[in-house]
Formats: C-alpha cells, sequence, structure tokens
C-alpha cells in the first residue's frame, strides 16, 4: 500500500491541471470583435447620471444616444432631437426622431427624454454637475418636448450632448438601471466581468447596425501592459500610452500611432482659501511666471502634450490665447515675490505640492520639475506624493492642512466653456482653487446670460478669461495629446478631441 | 584504592598538532582561508564604503535635475558621455550618484527592518516553541491576526495615515517579516526541544531560559542568517513595488526601489533607468549572501567539512 | 571447527585505506590488514578506539565516507576482487551478499518512513518478486527471528520502540536478503548487558543454522569470546595477532594481545590485584612511528621494534603475529582459580 | 488529532474576528472617502445621498453590527464602485490567484529541487557555485523587472505566451514564472543546507550500505527536507500576495492582488472587508494543515502530540 504521505503533493498538483483543464477559453479575437485596452477603469453602475468618471462619460456614447451631438469640429449636430428651436430665455423645445427603438424594444417617445432630463439634472445626482441647474420637461406630444430652466443658460445644448436619453421604467427604479443600462445607442450592453466590459451590436440602430459585432472595454493598469498586449494583438487598441512608448510603436508594422490632442488639460491649482495664497494674486502670478511650462511640454512631456496659452483648450467654443497669460521668466517672477511680500521667498512657510501617482502620465516627474523650478527663486517647497483615492478625498478641501497646491487635471469630455469656467472658477461649489471672487462669479454670469453666440464668445475672450488670469487660482500647465495605439486591421476608428468613443464607424478589415 | 590514571595531561598539551592557542585564532584562520567569507565580505564591504563615503565616490548632487540631459544612455553607448558613467534617469539626473545615495536608505532600511522582525519574531518563536500550551497559543494567533491582513491594504491605509518617513517604513516592513520567523524558530524549537541535549542540559539543572538562550538558539542562526539575507532583498523591492503606487519614500529622495519603479515605464527605451539598480541590489546580495552562506558553515558544525 | 580445505568466503590481502586531510596530512587508519573468513566462520576484529577496526568493515563494502579512499590491497570476494568492480555491480552485492549493522540502533533507520517501507525497499532492490510477495518475504524474515506481531512491526515507526529491539530489528534487515557475509559493527556498544546477551545469541544463531559467516568488530573481549571463532588484534591501523579464538586466548603471542587479556577483570579471580593497565595511550594515526607501533608502550621491547616494522610472521597454519619478539605466554597461570 | 482541529478552528474564528475589528478601525483613519471615488466632480448635497446609500451615514458601531449580522448569514454586502456582491467577486477573482501561485510553487518545486540536490550532492564544486549563482539571481531581481523582461521576450519578440491577461493556461506561464523566482532562491538554498545536512546522517548511510540505489537515497534525503519546506513556503506566501499585486499588474492578470489594491485605493469598504475575511481565513486554515502535515509527517512530533 503506497504511503499515505506522497498524496498530499500529488493531491496538490492534480487540482492544479484538473482547474487548468477546465479553464482554457481560446483567446484569439475573432474577427468581428473589437477590444480597446482603457487606462482608467470602470465603475459597475450603469446608470449614468450617478457617477462623474470621465471613462464611463467616454464609453457611454456606444451604448446610450444623446438629444444633439457635438461632431469632429466642435458643432452642434442633430442626433434624437431632429431639430429645435428657443421659444424664451427660459425653454427650449426639441422634436425627437421617431420609430427610434430602445435595446428592450420599446419605442422612444417624448416621455422618456422628459424623465432623463429630469432625472439627471436633479441636484440629488451627480449628473447635475454638467448642467446649469433644474430642468423642467413638458410634453407637447409624443415626439416634441419643452425642457425650461430655472435660469437662462447659453451652456444648455451644449451640456445635453452629455446626457443620455435613457427609458422611462429604467429610469423609475434605479435597481433595475444598475445591473444593466437600456439605451437606444449603437451598441448594446452583454456584461461587465473582471474589469472587462462586453457589448454587441444592436441590430435595430436607428442609424444602420454597425460594422463591428462585438465590443469590449477592459481596464488594464499598467501602460507598459497596454502596449504589449496590442503588440502580440490580444487587444485592438491601447489608449493613454507614454511618448517614451512611440518608438515601440512605430518600429512595429502592424501597429499605428494616434496622436490628438483632447480637450483635457493639467493644471497647477493654487489654495486660494488658504494662506499664503488667500487674497495675494501677486504670489500666484509670481509662481506662475517661476514654472518653465515650455520646459515641461518639450523635455518631460514632448509627444503627450501641447502648450495651453489659455483657460480653455483649442476646439473650446470661446477659445483664444489669453494674452495676460504668464510665460517662464525668473527676473518677472522675483520681482512680484517681493511685490507680494516675499522678497526671495523669505517668509514663506514651507509649502508643499500634492501629486498623485498613478493617475495621470509622468504627473511625478514634472511634479519634482515644478518644485525645482519654485526652489530656483527661493521658495521652501516639497513635493508631496499620493495614491489616486487619497487625492480624490482631499482635493477640494479648502484648507487642508498635507498641501498648499496641487497637480489636478481637468477632463470635462464636452466643448461647452462652462464646463470648464464655470465648473472650475465660480464660487460655489469652487472645486479645486477654492477661489471666491465676485468679480468672477460676475463676469462669468454674464457670458452665461448671453444667448447671442457671436456675442458671448467675444465677452468670454475679452473679458472672463483675462479677469480670471488675473486672479490666477491656477496655472494650466499643457493641454494632453492623448497617444493611442492601433492595431492596423482597425479601420475607421477617429479619435474626438471630447475623447468620447464613437465606435459607429469602425470596422476590422482582415 | 586510588585511580591514578597514568595519563598525563602536559603531554596532551604538549602534542603540536592539536591547536589549543586559543578560540580566536580558529575564528581568524577560519576567516581568512575559507575562499567565500574572504570575497563576500570583500564585496560587501565594497559596498558598504561606497554607500557610506558617498561624497568621496561621486561629486553630482543626487537631487539636480539637468532636464536637457534627460535619459542620456551610458557611457560606453552611443550618445552616452563620460559625465555620466551609467547615463541619467528620467530627470536629467546622474544615475551612478542616485545609486550611490539610494543604497544608503535600502540598505539601512532593509537591515534595521530585518533586524527588528529577527528580533521580534524569534523571542516570539522562542517563547511559543519552548513552552507551548496556552501562551503558545495566544502568541501563535496574534502570528495568524498579523499573517491574515493582506500587506498592500495594511501598507496603503498605514502610509496613508502616517507619513513614509525611514521609521515607519523599517516598522512596516519588520510587521511584514516578522512571523515568518517566529513560525520557522517555532518548528526548529519543537524538533529541538525533545533532542538528548537539552535533556541533558535540565538534568544538569540549567534553567529555561539559559538553555534556551545557549543551546537551542545556537541551533537557529544557520537558519536565521539564511532567512535575514533572503528578507533584505525582499525589503528593496516590496520598497520598488510601493514606488509604483506613490507610497514610498516621498521624491525626490533617491531609493533603490523608487529608482526601479520610476524606471519601470522606460524599460524598452531606457533599460539602464530600472537594469542598474538592480544590479546593485545584486552585487550587494551576492556579497552578504556569499559571505553568510560560508559563515553558515562556520556556525553550524554539521555543515562544516570533518577532519 | 569447520574443516579448512573449502575454499576461503572471502580473502583480504593487505587492505589500506587512508585519509587525505584537507590540511594535507595523510591518517593511515588501516594500513596493510589481511585476513581470510570462511562459511560459517566468525572473525572477531577486536581493538581500542581509533585502530581502525570500523574503517576496514566499512573498506570491505568500498563505502567509506570522504575524505578516506582505499589505496591498497584486494578484496576477493567468491574470487572477485570487489575494489575493481563497478558501482553498479558493487551494489548488487551490498545487502545481499554481505550485509552491514551499525553501531547505533536509534539513528540507522530513516525516522520518517515505515519499518517495513525500509525492509520492502531493500528486498525490492535485490530481488525482482512482486510487491506481495516482497512483503510476505519480509513478514517472514521478521517472524523467523521470534518477533510476536510482525504486521504491527511492518507498520509502525523507528521512533515506537527502544533502541534495543530497533537493533533485533536491525539484524532481520541485515539478513533479509540471505546474505553470506554479515559484518557487525559494535552493535551491542550502546545497548544493556542483558539486550546484548539475546544479540549476540541471535548472530551465533544465523552461523550455526543458518550458516552466515560472521565479521564481528569489537573492543569488548567477552563479546569476542561469546561469538567468534577466529581473532584478529587490531592496533594503529595494522593487524598484531591473528588465529583461533582458543589459542589466541590461552597462548596469546603479541604483547598488546597479552596485555588486552591481562587488563580483563575476572570475576573468579579470588585475590584482588591492582587492575593491569597498559602504559600510554593509542598511537596518533597522522604520523605513526617508524618501527612497530606499538613499541613506545610495549613491555618486552627490544631495539629491532624501534627500528623496524615487524613483518605478520606466520607462526603455524592459521597462527599470525606481527612482533619481532614473540612472547611465551600462558593465561592459565595468570588466573590463580 | 480531532480536538486540535476543532480548538484551532474555535481560535480561527476569533482571529478574524479580530481582524476585521481591527480593518474597521483602520477603515476609520483612512483619509479618503468612497463617494468621492465615484462621483469626484458631485457637489456635496449628492455625496451626502451616495454616502447615505452605501450606509455610511449611520454611525460606527451599528455599521460594524449590521456587517457582523450579514457575515454570519454569509452575505458579505455589495461593493461600493462594482456595484457587485462582493461574495461573487471574490469567488470569480480568488481561484486565480490560487492558480498563479500553485503555478508558482509547482515551477519552483521543479526548478529548485533538482538544483537543491545537484548543489548539495557536489559540494563545495563548480555546479554548487553556479546554483548559488542563480539562486542569489533570482531573488535579487525585481520581480516586475523580470516580469517586463518575460513580456518583451517570450511575449512580444517570440509571441510563444500571450503579454498578458487571464484566458487559459498560456496566459498563467509566464506570471508564475516571474512569481516562482523569488521563491526559487529560497528554495534552492535550503534543500540545499538541509539535503546536506540529511545526507550526513547515518541511516543514508545504512541505505547505501544496504545496496539501496541511489535515486531512492535522493528521494528519501528529500522526504526529510519536505517538512521544513512547506514551512518556508506557507511563510513565503504572505508575501506572495503581496508580491503577486506587482505582478498581476504588469500581467494585467486579474486576481486578488489587483483587486485588494483598487479597493484600498478606490475606498471600496465592503470589498476591502471581504478581502481581509477571506485571506486570513486561507492563513488560518493553511496554518492547520502545515501544523497537522508536522505531525503527520514527523512521527516523531506524532508520538509526542498523542
Amino acid at each position: 500500500m503506497k504511503n499515505m504521505r506522497t498524496t498530499i503533493g500529488s493531491f496538490i498538483v492534480l487540482v492544479f491541471c484538473l482547474s487548468l483543464v477546465l479553464s482554457s477559453v481560446v483567446w484569439a479575437a475573432p474577427k468581428g470583435e473589437l477590444k480597446i485596452g482603457i487606462a482608467q477603469d470602470l465603475v459597475g453602475n450603469w446608470d449614468p447620471t450617478q457617477h462623474t468618471v470621465v471613462t464611463m462619460l467616454q464609453v457611454e456614447p456606444t451604448y446610450f444616444d444623446f438629444l444633439v451631438k457635438v461632431n469632429i469640429d466642435g458643432d452642434l449636430e442633430p442626433m434624437l432631437a431632429t431639430s429645435w428651436e428657443n421659444i424664451d430665455p427660459l425653454t427650449w423645445e426639441f422634436k425627437i426622431r421617431e420609430s427610434v427603438k430602445f435595446h428592450n424594444g420599446s419605442l422612444l417617445t417624448s416621455a422618456d427624454v422628459k424623465s432623463a432630463i429630469e432625472y439627471a439634472s436633479s441636484a440629488k445626482n451627480p449628473s447635475s454637475a454638467w448642467l446649469p441647474g433644474e430642468i423642467k420637461g413638458k410634453i407637447v406630444d409624443d415626439y416634441t418636448i419643452r425642457l425650461i430652466t430655472d435660469k437662462p443658460a447659453a451652456s444648455l445644448l451644449y451640456s445635453l450632448s452629455m446626457i443620455p436619453i435613457t427609458n422611462k421604467e429604467w429610469v423609475n427604479n434605479p435597481e433595475k438601471f444598475a445591473e444593466t443600462p437600456n439605451g437606444t445607442g449603437p451598441f448594446k450592453f452583454v456584461k461587465f466581468e473582471r474589469d472587462t466590459l462586453h457589448l454587441e451590436a444592436n441590430m435595430d440602430y436607428w442609424q444602420g447596425p454597425p460594422n463591428l459585432e462585438k465590443v469590449q472595454f477592459q481596464y488594464i493598469i499598467d501602460p507598459s501592459a497596454r502596449l504589449y498586449l496590442v503588440k502580440t494583438g490580444q487587444i485592438q487598441i491601447a489608449g493613454r500610452l507614454l511618448s517614451e512608448q512611440i518608438p515601440i510603436i512605430e518600429s512595429d508594422p502592424n501597429v499605428v500611432l494616434e496622436k490628438n490632442p483632447i480637450v483635457e488639460q493639467m493644471w497647477l491649482w493654487f489654495k486660494c482659501k488658504k494662506s499664503p495664497f488667500k487674497d495675494n494674486p501677486t504670489l500666484r502670478r509670481a509662481f506662475a511666471y517661476a514654472i518653465d511650462r515650455a520646459g515641461i511640454t518639450k523635455y518631460i512631456m514632448y509627444e503627450q502634450a501641447k502648450e495651453s496659452n489659455s483657460l480653455l483648450v483649442p476646439g473650446v467654443f470661446g477659445y483664444a490665447p489669453a494674452s495676460n497669460m504668464p510665460s517662464y521668466n525668473v527676473e518677472k517672477a522675483k520681482e512680484l515675490l517681493a511685490q507680494a511680500g516675499y522678497p526671495n521667498g523669505q517668509g514663506l512657510p514651507p509649502l508643499k505640492l500634492m501629486v498623485a501617482v498613478g493617475a495621470w502620465p509622468k504627473c511625478k516627474e514634472y511634479g519634482e520639475y515644478i518644485v525645482e523650478n519654485l526652489q530656483d527663486i527661493g521658495i521652501p517647497i516639497e513635493l508631496f506624493t499620493v495614491e489616486i483615492g487619497r487625492l480624490g478625498a482631499i482635493c477640494f478641501d479648502e484648507e487642508p492642512e498635507d498641501y498648499d497646491l496641487q497637480i489636478t487635471g481637468w477632463n470635462p469630455t464636452g466643448l461647452e466653456p462652462d464646463l470648464f469656467l464655470r465648473a472650475l472658477f465660480y464660487s460655489k461649489p469652487g472645486r479645486l482653487s477654492n477661489i471666491d471672487v465676485p468679480e468672477i462669479d460676475q463676469t462669468l454670469d454674464k457670458e452665461l446670460n448671453i444667448l447671442d453666440l457671436a456675442k458671448r464668445e467675444q465677452v468670454i475672450q475679452n473679458e472672463t478669461i483675462p479677469t480670471i488670469v488675473d486672479y490666477m487660482p491656477g496655472l494650466p500647465l499643457f493641454q494632453t495629446v492623448e497617444l493611442k495605439a492601433v492595431r492596423q486591421e482597425v479601420k475607421g476608428f477617429k479619435l474626438l478631441p471630447s475623447t468620447v468613443y464613437d465606435l459607429h464607424g469602425v470596422y476590422l478589415a482582415d | 584504592m586510588n585511580l591514578d590514571t597514568n595519563i598525563d595531561n602536559n603531554t596532551l598539551l604538549k602534542k603540536d598538532n592539536i591547536n589549543f592557542k586559543g578560540k580566536l585564532s580558529r575564528w581568524y584562520r577560519f576567516l581568512l582561508t575559507n575562499k567565500g567569507i574572504f570575497f563576500g565580505s570583500l564585496i560587501t564591504f565594497i559596498v558598504i564604503f561606497c554607500v557610506v563615503f558617498a561624497p568621496l565616490v561621486t561629486t553630482y548632487d543626487p537631487l539636480k535635475q539637468d532636464i536637457t540631459k534627460r535619459l542620456t544612455p551610458p557611457m560606453w553607448q552611443d550618445g552616452g558621455s563620460i559625465e555620466h558613467i551609467l547615463g541619467t534617469d528620467s530627470m536629467g539626473r546622474d544615475l551612478l550618484t542616485r545609486i550611490i545615495y539610494g543604497g544608503r536608505f535600502s540598505l539601512l532600511l532593509g537591515l534595521t527592518s530585518v533586524l527588528i522582525a529577527l528580533m521580534v519574531g524569534t523571542l516570539f518563536g522562542l517563547i511559543t516553541g519552548y513552552y507551548g500550551g496556552f501562551l503558545e497559543n495566544i502568541l501563535m494567533r496574534i502570528v495568524d491576526i498579523q499573517l491574515g491582513f493582506p500587506f498592500i491594504i495594511l501598507v496603503v491605509i498605514i502610509l496613508s495615515i502616517a507619513e513614509p518617513t525611514f521609521w515607519v517604513l523599517s516598522a512596516l516592513f519588520s510587521l511584514l517579516l516578522w512571523p515568518g520567523y517566529a513560525r520557522v524558530v517555532r518548528s526548529i524549537l519543537l524538533s529541538e526541544k525533545s533532542a538528548a541535549y537539552v535533556l541533558a542540559a535540565k538534568s544538569l539543572g540549567a534553567s529555561d531560559f539559559r538553555i534556551i538562550i545557549i543551546y537551542i538558539a545556537r541551533n537557529i542562526i544557520p537558519s536565521m542568517l539564511l532567512m535575514s539575507t533572503m528578507d533584505i532583498a525582499t525589503i528593496i523591492i516590496t520598497e520598488a513595488m510601493l514606488g509604483f503606487v506613490g507610497l514610498g519614500t516621498p521624491p525626490p529622495a533617491p531609493t533603490w526601489g523608487n529608482i526601479m519603479a520610476d524606471g519601470k515605464n522606460y524599460i524598452s527605451t531606457a533599460w539602464w533607468v530600472i537594469t542598474f539598480p538592480g544590479v546593485a541590489i545584486w552585487i550587494t546580495l551576492f556579497g552578504i549572501n556569499l559571505f553568510g552562506d560560508n559563515l553558515q558553515q562556520f556556525v553550524n558544525p554539521k555543515l562544516r567539512k570533518k577532519y | 571447527m569447520p574443516n579448512n580445505d573449502q575454499k576461503n568466503l572471502l580473502d583480504v590481502k593487505n587492505l589500506k585505506t587512508h585519509f587525505f586531510l584537507n590540511n594535507g596530512q595523510i591518517l593511515r587508519a588501516v594500513d596493510g590488514i589481511s585476513f581470510s573468513l570462511k562459511k560459517g566462520e566468525c572473525l572477531g576484529i577486536v581493538g581500542e578506539s581509533g585502530s581502525g577496526k570500523s574503517v576496514t568493515s566499512r573498506s570491505i563494502l568500498n563505502c567509506v565516507e570522504s575524505p578516506g579512499k582505499i589505496v591498497d590491497g584486494e578484496i576477493l570476494y567468491e574470487g572477485r576482487n570487489l575494489l575493481t568492480m563497478s558501482e553498479k555491480e558493487l551494489r548488487k552485492i551490498r545487502g545481499s551478499d554481505i550485509s552491514l549493522i551499525f553501531q547505533n540502533p536509534t539513528t540507522a533507520l530513516d525516522p520518517l518512513q515505515k519499518i517495513g517501507d525500509q525492509f520492502f525497499e531493500t528486498l525490492k532492490a535485490h530481488s525482482s518478486y512482486n510487491n506481495t510477495v516482497i512483503k510476505e518475504k519480509v513478514l517472514e524474515t521478521i517472524k523467523s527471528l521470534g518477533f510476536e506481531k510482525p504486521e504491527v512491526i511492518y507498520e509502525s515507526y523507528p521512533c515506537d520502540f527502544s533502541p534495543g529491539y530497533i537493533q533485533r530489528i536491525m539484524i532481520a534487515l541485515a539478513i533479509l536478503c540471505k546474505p553470506k557475509i554479515v559484518i557487525a559493527d559494535e552493535p551491542t556498544t550502546t545497548l544493556g548487558v542483558t539486550i546484548q546477551s539475546q544479540i549476540l545469541s541471535m548472530l551465533d544463531r544465523l552461523r550455526t543454522e543458518l550458516g552466515t559467516s560472521i565479521i564481528m568488530i569489537t573492543h569488548d573481549f567477552g563479546v569476542i569470546a561469546q561469538v567468534s571463532t577466529k581473532v584478529m588484534v587490531m592496533y594503529g591501523g595494522q593487524c598484531m595477532e591473528y588465529g583461533p579464538k582458543k589459542d589466541l586466548f590461552l597462548e596469546p603471542k603479541h604483547p598488546y594481545t597479552i596485555g588486552l587479556i591481562r587488563s580483563v577483570p575476572l570475576i573468579e579471580a579470588r585475590t584482588i590485584k591492582k587492575l593491569y593497565t597498559i602504559p600510554g595511550s593509542p598511537p596518533e594515526m597522522i604520523n605513526l612511528p617508524s618501527g612497530c607501533v606499538f613499541a613506545s608502550r610495549c613491555e618486552y621491547v627490544g631495539k629491532k621494534c624501534l627500528t623496524e616494522k615487524p613483518p605478520l610472521k606466520k607462526l603455524n597454519e592459521e597462527r599470525y603475529c606481527s612482533c619481532h619478539y614473540p612472547v611465551e605466554f600462558n593465561t592459565r597461570d595468570e588466573i590463580i582459580i | 488529532m480531532k480536538q486540535i482541529i476543532i480548538k484551532r478552528l474555535i481560535i480561527g474564528l476569533f482571529v478574524i474576528l479580530v481582524v476585521t475589528m481591527l480593518t474597521f478601525a483602520l477603515l476609520q483613519l483612512f483619509p479618503g472617502d468612497p463617494a468621492k471615488m465615484i462621483a469626484p466632480w458631485a457637489g456635496e448635497e449628492t455625496l451626502i445621498e451616495i454616502r447615505k446609500s452605501f450606509g455610511l451615514d449611520s454611525p460606527f458601531h451599528i455599521q460594524v453590527l449590521k456587517f457582523y449580522q450579514d457575515a454570519l448569514k454569509g452575505d458579505f454586502g455589495e461593493s461600493f464602485f462594482y456595484r457587485e456582491e462582493v461574495r461573487t467577486l471574490l469567488f470569480s477573482y480568488f481561484p486565480r490567484t490560487i492558480y498563479l501561485t500553485l503555478g508558482a510553487l509547482l515551477m519552483a518545486l521543479v526548478i529548485s529541487i533538482p538544483l537543491g540536490v545537484l548543489s548539495a550532492l557536489n559540494r563545495d564544486s563548480f555546479i554548487d557555485r553556479i546554483v548559488l549563482f542563480i539562486s542569489i539571481t533570482s531573488q535579487s531581481l525585481p520581480n516586475f523587472w523580470l516580469a517586463l523582461m518575460f513580456i518583451l521576450f517570450f511575449a512580444v519578440k517570440l509571441g510563444l505566451f500571450p503579454a498578458g491577461g487571464y484566458g487559459s493556461w498560456q496566459h498563467l506561464f509566464l506570471p508564475s514564472f516571474a512569481l516562482a523566482c523569488t521563491l526559487i532562491a529560497t528554495f534552492i538554498r535550503s534543500i540545499r543546507s538541509m539535503m546536506i545536512d540529511v545526507l550526513e546522517q547515518d541511516f543514508i548511510k545504512a541505505s547505501e550500505a544496504r545496496g539501496i540505489p541511489r535515486l531512492y537515497i535522493i528521494k528519501k534525503g528529500l522526504r526529510n527536507t519536505f517538512v521544513p519546506l512547506l514551512t518556508l513556503f506557507t511563510m513565503q506566501l504572505g508575501y506572495m500576495l503581496g508580491g503577486a499585486v506587482v505582478i498581476e499588474f504588469i500581467f494585467n492578470y486579474p486576481g486578488i492582488g489587483l483587486l485588494a489594491m483598487q479597493a484600498v485605493l478606490r475606498r471600496d469598504y465592503p470589498l476591502i472587508q471581504g478581502l481581509v475575511v477571506l485571506i486570513s481565513t486561507v492563513f488560518i486554515i493553511l496554518n492547520l494543515l502545515v501544523d497537522l502535515s508536522y505531525t503527520y509527517l514527523d512521527p516523531r512530533i506524532r508520538k509526542e502530540e498523542l
């Protein structure tokens, strides 16, 4: 009788082989499946109003549609709303496209639009951040609806391009919503497991079925992992790559490099409610002049960034280079520092620049460079690295004791100027810089109420932006250029400035 | 009847072939003749010398950035320059200098954490192994509790609460390592406890304390030596892992760990940033292990060659 | 006495086993030993510790630990020289033709393996029976040595029994493959007297009933007297005296043997006399003296002893003695009955 | 034997209780707010709503009590981020880490046993030097550097294995090999020193004298090193789960290492709690098995215990 003891060893081996056999799923991708590697994770909750996570906003257009759509040139296009007109400063009337089916087969009517917009705009739901306030919907008939805002909002149309139209039954019971979304988009939700979102083609999509049979969004945390998966063909598109990886992409014949500036901008925010920056714009501008933004873009980021010379980015309505945006000028910085009451940095308390590692690429690198720039003119400052969770928790605090400046990115995935200006610089909620200056609030309100687009643009460029830049609550470091590696068999894939995925026209050539 | 054994003692002493000059000479002769120990200690000495007297070895300031010279390759590759022998890192700082200054932190961190873990673990192990019974259960359950906690969760929480200074990190790492020592010491105790020499010592009236410390401790030293040299590597590499998540030592202070973490993304274009700290670790460990391995022979008579 | 026309089972000629120490010196543990062994005979090798008797036993099976090496001599077993055999052939002989019993029973068995499995392993290495047959043979061998419950022994571990019991099991293990020669290297030194007599009677029965010849290595004259048929006295790695037990005990020729016999306390002796002890201490094996190794301690030492190494003189058919001046000595007049 | 197991399991429950209490306490101190992770740009009143839906607004002791009531029923709540039962999440992620760890163990054993035995048999020879060299190199090279090198070489250049993700055994080979490297160093050195120890012992010489073939003797020697090896492995397991995070990070291998890191970074309290319970249970059971195996494998200890 073979003695018992060796059975322990063989038992472990047996379990191991057995389990391997069971789990052998063929990993070669069928031709019609497009796999995309994304850099940030997806939230498991499919109710679009319950989060403001950038990656979700980028992915939602594949299974949801919107009333209006922003095309590649940044102009508004009809989508579920065939036409619209402005009846009075508070109401807009929309004509709804007919014979559009939801994924569960029910027809799209103005009742769905009413419930979706009202649900999204209620202060209870996070998505209200994208809207200028509570919106009421009045149904005129099955395919016309009037949306009434509580105050005149020129930015309504652009904001509506970010609010997906969902089925009214889903809106009424959020539990069902959290499990599976029911939209009218080109693809249908299949399942979400192991950090991967599986979608399949929606055959009766109103613009005709998409060319791809299946789409997969897989969260891959590490940039080198993403790139190598594209090179071995396990995924077809990998986003958010590093400029150092460009030589590898270019040396590989079957992978194409896509370079597109996107609406994301990296900012250096001053905590304007905390000393020494409190009520001291000169000090903040002194810091701004001391930072070699050109150097960061040229040496550290090079392919991954474009110089930013305004609070907005090209492609956003109302963009124009700001005349008084400070550039790298050490003498002026020293001069302003003295004017601000801290000649050569004497009297300044030890400051801390907070940077999150793993959220935005190379944040730590240019964080260290900025710290050295500031130290060069005598400012006592150190870098304070945190992980993403901690940054998220303390980046809005008005008087945090852990840091005084922070580097955080802002990507509203929309082209409406107020998603930048109002969201970042209005005193309430006063997000990252907690700036609270009546003059800025007035110019922002002024700009919001102008319905005539040309006049609004003129006010934004000549009044709003220059005043904000004078107060310098935050210094835009650079505009991110998204580097994507796309396999050459993927055809018709284009990267929108709003970083949203429009996969309807994409197909796989064999 | 007197038993005058006719073996007179001085004849034994006179014999020149049995060396009774004293214990020290035996150590001295062994250390010199054994090649492993000699080379091991030589390498370790060189590493420690470079790390401690860093300012003498390199003139650069490890924190001085020079953006224009970013990621220059090592000297012998095209584009490399004599100024930066091993090239520069992603911020244009000289890699060799950072590795040497980084060595200070990493080695010190490794040594202190291992020592703390060794002491705490061995203490726990000795007590639980020798006494057993109720005390053993309690202490071993503390070990279970400690092992039960997933390390990554513990680290992120603690490093978000406490500032990642040197002492916090070394406390954290000894927290990670001490249960290992406790368990190994306990398993050795279990088998040694019933050994004849322990019973003999007890019968001669030796106190428990004396038995544990003098008799059984000697058997623990070889495996402790083996484990501690390995754990130093684990610590240095785990510290690098923290660098990924932004939890390690605050930049710009260099440690072998965070130099490697920075270099990870540039692995295919700037291979040297991540490779040379790895080589530095390898050299240090090779020295320590060579030294430890052969010293083990001296300490553990079983391993020592007969005759 | 078995008739001596039979061919020698084992013939050891001029065996030399030296240890090459790492500091360059050479330790001549066995320096020219010759003896022979016939079927059913028991050769007792006696000598003080360090006289090279254990090394001799190991050399026979050619498993001397490093750094020892057999440098010279022949070991003919049934005419075949064991030293020139290949490892494979030698392994066939070890355990099946010649088996070894160790001194310390507690460490002689694998602590983690059942006793039965260790028997099984040995028999399997030397036979081609299938498993069930091997198991039966093992149980049968164990039962043949008078153990009551062989199945229990088969399933239990070495630590479950007392050293004495284990040593008897070792004997069973030694005779498992019906060997022709059993070498017992001080089998009873670590055991008590009662166990000793049981073990020796067991060995003796092997010789008388099964005809296996035995080489008994010991430093205890009592054991020699009880078991052996022939005796070889070893000192400093060389053979001092070699011959049948009775003659050697009664008329020892070599001064060293005489010294040994005189230092055995006799219970029958009525008068109490100071116990005789051989002066000096065992030789230092690394640099042995040039002449006779025993010269420095010998009472009858002569001029030649210091300079010339005495050859092994053949006194009669089976008596050899390596001494320049063999002494006429009769143990009977020593013992005053 | 039975009462030992029962006693240990009861103590195990006590340990899990203490560990979960410890986690609750630590999470209180843990800066960061789950609601903000879901909706970073939302206004304050929305965040209050989200916190209410997570049940974080109720006082601390009620949260703790609620957790233990549900835990007894086997329900560990719902993950904030994944909106999925923690239980189902863990059951789908945990087996993968088991495959990874077992794969690493298997590879480590397959590589280190022959090397360890070889270097033990011909000690201080040329082979011994090489094996020492391999063991030190495999231990001092960081596992993430190795992982990247494996991907670059085996997956990208040679295309033998997938560069990451999870699917079949091909996905498992490279990550477990990278993870096995640190194990190899420990195993080789321990097997070598233990084998040297064992081969010196009498019963090995006795077996040789009985003509037992060399292979069997090495097997006997190895069996004697098995118990200490087991202790070493369980001790390394703690590191393996930690070390696995980096490997899973680079190979994008969805095991509980990666899940734990993300759970912590996203402040996903129920998932963290679930992970702590899972890992401490695994350790308790594992430690129990190892202690039992001591008695089972080594009769000397068993004789004492009973």
